[in-house]
């Protein structure tokens, strides 16, 4: 019996819970020469910035044990080439988007979403908090719970109220739950995590760092335990929030743990770029995990390892009409 | 397209190792100058990001092979070493934007430096359908990485060798005597593939010649399909823009004299979306 | 020619810049089967706590992509079983030994420190801040710098002067630099890090956390570009504190890098676990490496990939007596 | 001692997967209940902590080989499944507490599970060495899964087989005939090996007849050398003291009646240094 995979964010209904991570489908049509993107649950862009953006000087990546290191910085069109040619594009070929947005300061992420509210084509709007505010000497904004629930206040005050508002958090805070727990207060209707947490490594042929621009982010396998533990933790404080989960999932049964751990919607990243076809490989490896052990729907499964020790799985299954 | 092929033969040719893979849909879709995203290191390897090759060559044997050629360098390459034949290989590929070809039958010269030799041939094959005439210049820090020198002397008009340590061909590198083999021959057209010290080189020859030529890019690669923007290099678009593009699939072949050699491992600042004025005076 | 290895934190030479890693070397005795601990630089304990500890449930150990979670919680045999054994053995064979203590309030931290103060044979103390303050809910010492500051303060003020006290930081703070800072501020001789960051995973079969504790640290090279990113931010902000680098090192090349970052120690850990032989091949490979690129001194190589992008290698040699 | 020895053979043994490495020293200073921590996934793999395996047998051949058996379980078996002659693999080993023999020719039943009864065929010989009477008790799920059935009765006076699907020998499980076994042979000790609940169950049935027995745990383990402390199972030691003792160096043999089997995977409040009272009561 095939599985139920509908999943939500918000009120908005996904045909199945896997999309692609911010920044890691480019502009989409990249990626719609290996499958048709309407397949999956949704495509989020890279985040979408004011101006364009040239990004960072290279070398920008360099591979880690099971993961790697990147620094892009944000390249991209900026919101009117977006807008003009991007989304439009995503649009008519029926791919839910999911449309990132990055800015410097609290205005700048509010005349994003402005840009946004009247587009057509937007499922929900990912705020990335991970960029140095400009107005705070640098310093990211989501390191900061009151800094992060400002912005989302904000982006949350001039968006559609049909359009989900949801807060990408990092893991490069001393306490995840509090920041998740501001956005929330501060409006956002779910929250996806985790952004790639700061790492460095250094070229020991060159004796310099690898990255031109020293410091990147880190993503892959490598960085999976962070994931869990951050949305364990944060479904466990706040467990009626839908969680989009992500880092380092390869697999179906990655794209599980983080189910199980409370994400509703799981974001494959730098699997793409080994795998291109890795979005719909992994759906269909997360649908026959769930029917082998006896799923009928995806929704059940949504923090389930959260049960008490005594308690059976199936037991819950049938308690339970929806654990979101 | 992705496809988990099987090594028909490995070879050494000198300093280099030479890979066969049966790979049907990629060898039936390749183009002279595409190049295949290779996964290392087998199952629950640490080793996340695929390593590019150029395709040194396809063959319809077994509906369809593809050769690529390659030293070792890191971890990747080492083990890409130790494959046998029969042993499986994950591919993905044809990827990249080809060598443009001339539509009549001109002259060109084919420069190659270390590995990148081995991207050549396929071109020659192809100019050579065309009817054009073919010169090759390969160079390498020694003979043993001079790659495709018999091939070379076999398929070209004329082939120039240089080494850095003379132990082939003339000492120094191929810049030094591609201004005289383009001269001799009367060249209309270069093509080149090697480091990027080289193919600035090369490009300020032909520029001095005021002839077209094409380069073929290696940048560091983590995706190859376009995705992943970290194998960015700054070129000048035909509106006059510099833009940081992609050499994965705008590239990895260019028109050297678009390419701002000086510039790469920076962000220009006349760049499109460069920090600092370049954003919005280009936007 | 052979390299001069030699590195010092404070006042303490140490013969050679590898130590193990807290808690990953038991209580010498079992590496000693394998190797004389005396030709490492230094022996690091486990955390010592004043009342033996049991630890916490298995399953402790889950593997991970790169590298491992574990929640030993502490085991071990608490500071008078230290003192009357495991101390005096490794004093016997002439194994410097870093003394990483461990405690759940400032009083207890320092009451270790006391016991310590007379005991012979301990090179230096290595206050592992990882651990949760009673007093404070809970919250992990390591993740807050005033915390962190009061702990080592009041360790240094009762510990022999000639003893350095290593603050032992944690990468799941905002900022590791103004936690060092404090630290360095409070008293400390020396830093450590990186100390596991939290994670946690999932056993899909079971559908429940992998380890009893439910999270976890993660350690092993998965973690490496966080540690040597960390390393990196603390050796520009406090160049002349000498730094106790790990986290993932496996290879005289991955020593190197966190000693080009700004270690002048480093500690192998989650290494010993696959390799008993780890340290002194590391210090082997580490050795050769040095002497290929031309070092004379180990002191020479610390902190080297800071120096700006114009210079050379060999200018900076040539220039500095000292890098510490 | 860590060995990177050549793989000799490899056969498959109905479900399991025998791997015999040739590693001299390990195979000289093997004792029965020895096991060996064994390297998977080759070289860069994200595969970080070695898996334990008892040795089944050794034997002097190329200076001396260590044999083990397995079934595939997880990606580290997987990997050691494909291994062939020739390959190499790095182990570390003997490693634990090996299993103590008596110094009289007593009889003794040796309770096999799973791929637990390979190693009780050194235990065997080292027993009839001393002239000890041997009797065998080895069962699985299946039929598949018992392992060394035709070896138990060349070796042993009388063997006992079970599957839980009744496939062979007796339908049930090793712990329904032990009782039987133990009373028809007058055995003096029992020596077992296989998953906990067995060998938690094999220990009440000794205890039930009064006579000693050796059990060879499983916990999971990240070093199998006493450094990490993840191998912990509650043990009552001789003052009567329970601690929380490291299976792969006190272990992973222990007397049956001192593993406190109900309480494994917990730290039963009495434990020295148990939070709460115990610290301080026990220490
Ligand atoms: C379009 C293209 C075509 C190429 N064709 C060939 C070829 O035909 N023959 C050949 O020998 N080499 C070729 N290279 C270079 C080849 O990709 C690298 O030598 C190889 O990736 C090194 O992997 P490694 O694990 O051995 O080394 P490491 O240096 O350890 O690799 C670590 C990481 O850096 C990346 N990397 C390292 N060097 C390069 C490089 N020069 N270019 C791009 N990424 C790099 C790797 O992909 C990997 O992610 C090509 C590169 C590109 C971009
Ligand atoms: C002392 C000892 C002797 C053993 N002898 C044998 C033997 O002779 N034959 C045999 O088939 N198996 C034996 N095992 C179990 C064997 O170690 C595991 O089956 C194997 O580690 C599984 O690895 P994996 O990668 O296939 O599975 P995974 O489950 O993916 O392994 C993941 C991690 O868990 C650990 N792990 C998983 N299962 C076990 C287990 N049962 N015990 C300890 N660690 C585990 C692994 O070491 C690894 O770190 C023994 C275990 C111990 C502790
Ligand atoms: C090359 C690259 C670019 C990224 N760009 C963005 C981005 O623009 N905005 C964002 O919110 N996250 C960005 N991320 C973070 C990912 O969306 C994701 O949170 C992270 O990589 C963890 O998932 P993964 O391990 O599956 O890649 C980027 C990650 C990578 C590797
Ligand atoms: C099993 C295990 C036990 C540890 N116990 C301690 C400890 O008692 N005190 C401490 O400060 N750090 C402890 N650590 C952290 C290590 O000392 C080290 O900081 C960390 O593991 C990173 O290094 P590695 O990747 O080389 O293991 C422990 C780590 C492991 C894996
Ligand atoms: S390699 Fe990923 S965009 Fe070019
Ligand atoms: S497995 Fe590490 S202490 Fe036993």
């Amino acid at each position: 019996m095939p599985v139920d995979m509908r999943t939500y964010l918000g009120h908005v209904e996904l045909v199945n819970p896997v999309t692609t991570a911010a920044g890691c489908a480019a502009s989409g049509s990249e990626l719609a020469q290996f499958f048709d993107l309407a397949r999956i649950g949704a495509l989020t862009t890279r985040s979408i910035t004011m101006a364009p953006r040239a990004g960072r000087p290279t070398p920008r990546m360099a591979e880690t044990p099971s993961g790697m290191l990147n620094a892009v910085g944000l390249q991209g069109p900026g919101v009117d080439a977006f807008l003009e040619r991007e989304l439009p594009w995503l649009a008519q070929r029926g791919v839910r988007t999911v449309v990132s947005i990055g800015g410097g300061t609290v205005a700048e992420y509010t005349a994003l979403a402005r840009r946004l509210t009247d587009a057509p084509g937007v499922t929900a709007v990912e705020v990335n908090l991970s960029c140095p505010n400009i107005e705070d000497r640098g310093r990211v904004f989501a390191r900061d719970g009151a800094a992060s629930a400002e912005v989302i206040a904000s982006v949350r005050s001039v968006m559609r109220y049909d359009v989900p508002v949801v807060a990408k958090l990092s893991p490069d805070v001393v306490d995840i739950v509090s920041v998740a727990r501001a956005c929330v207060d501060g409006g956002a209707d779910a929250l996806s995590m985790i952004n790639n947490p700061l790492g460095m490594s250094i070229d020991t042929e060159a004796m310099r760092p690898a990255l031109a621009a020293v410091t990147g982010g880190l993503s892959g396998p490598a960085i999976r335990p962070l994931a869990v533990r951050c949305v364990w933790q944060v479904h466990a404080a706040l467990p009626s929030v839908p969680i989009i989960g992500m880092g380092g999932v390869l697999t179906g049964r990655d794209a599980f743990e983080l189910i199980l751990a409370g994400a509703c919607v799981v974001a494959v990243g730098t699997a793409l770029f080994h795998d291109p076809y890795a979005c719909l490989r992994i759906l269909r490896e997360l649908e026959e995990l769930l029917a082998a052990r006896g799923f009928h729907r995806l929704a059940d499964a949504v923090g389930l390892a959260h049960r008490p020790p005594g308690a059976s799985s199936r037991h819950r299954i049938d308690l339970e009409e929806s654990s979101l | 397209m992705q496809v988990t092929g099987t090594v028909l033969t490995t070879r050494r040719v000198d300093a280099y190792h030479a890979l066969t893979v049966v790979a049907p849909g990629i060898a039936e879709r390749f183009r002279p100058g595409h190049f295949v995203g290779v996964a290392v290191g087998g199952a629950r390897t640490s080793m996340l990001t695929r390593r590019a090759f150029f395709v040194h060559d396809v063959k319809p044997d077994y509906g369809g092979t593809v050769e690529f050629v390659f030293s070792v360098r890191g971890p990747g390459t080492a083990w890409l070493a130790e494959r046998r034949a029969r042993d499986t290989l994950d591919l993905v590929g044809p990827l990249g934007r080809p060598f443009p070809l001339p539509r009549d039958p001109v002259t060109c010269v084919l420069v190659g430096a270390e590995h990148g030799s081995a991207t050549l041939f396929t071109v020659a094959d192809a100019l050579q359908g065309r009817g054009c005439r073919v010169d090759f210049v390969l160079g390498g820090v020694s003979a043993d990485r001079v790659f495709g020198a018999l091939r070379a002397r076999r398929m070209g008009e004329t082939t120039t060798l240089t080494t850095e340590d003379g132990s082939l061909g003339m000492r120094g590198r191929v810049t030094d005597v591609l201004p005289g083999v383009i001269a001799d021959v009367r060249a209309d057209a270069v093509y080149a593939c090697g480091p990027m010290p080289m193919l600035r080189g090369v490009t300020a020859v032909a520029v001095e010649f005021d002839i077209p030529v094409q380069v073929a890019v290696e940048e560091g690669m983590a995706c190859g399909i376009g995705v992943c923007m970290t194998c960015v290099l700054p070129v000048i678009g035909d509106d006059g823009v510099t833009r940081m593009v992609r050499s994965c699939v705008e590239g990895p072949v260019f028109r050297g004299e678009r390419v701002r050699f000086d510039d790469v491992g920076t962000i220009p600042f006349d760049a499109l979306g460069a920090p600092g004025g370049g954003t919005r005076n280009a936007g």
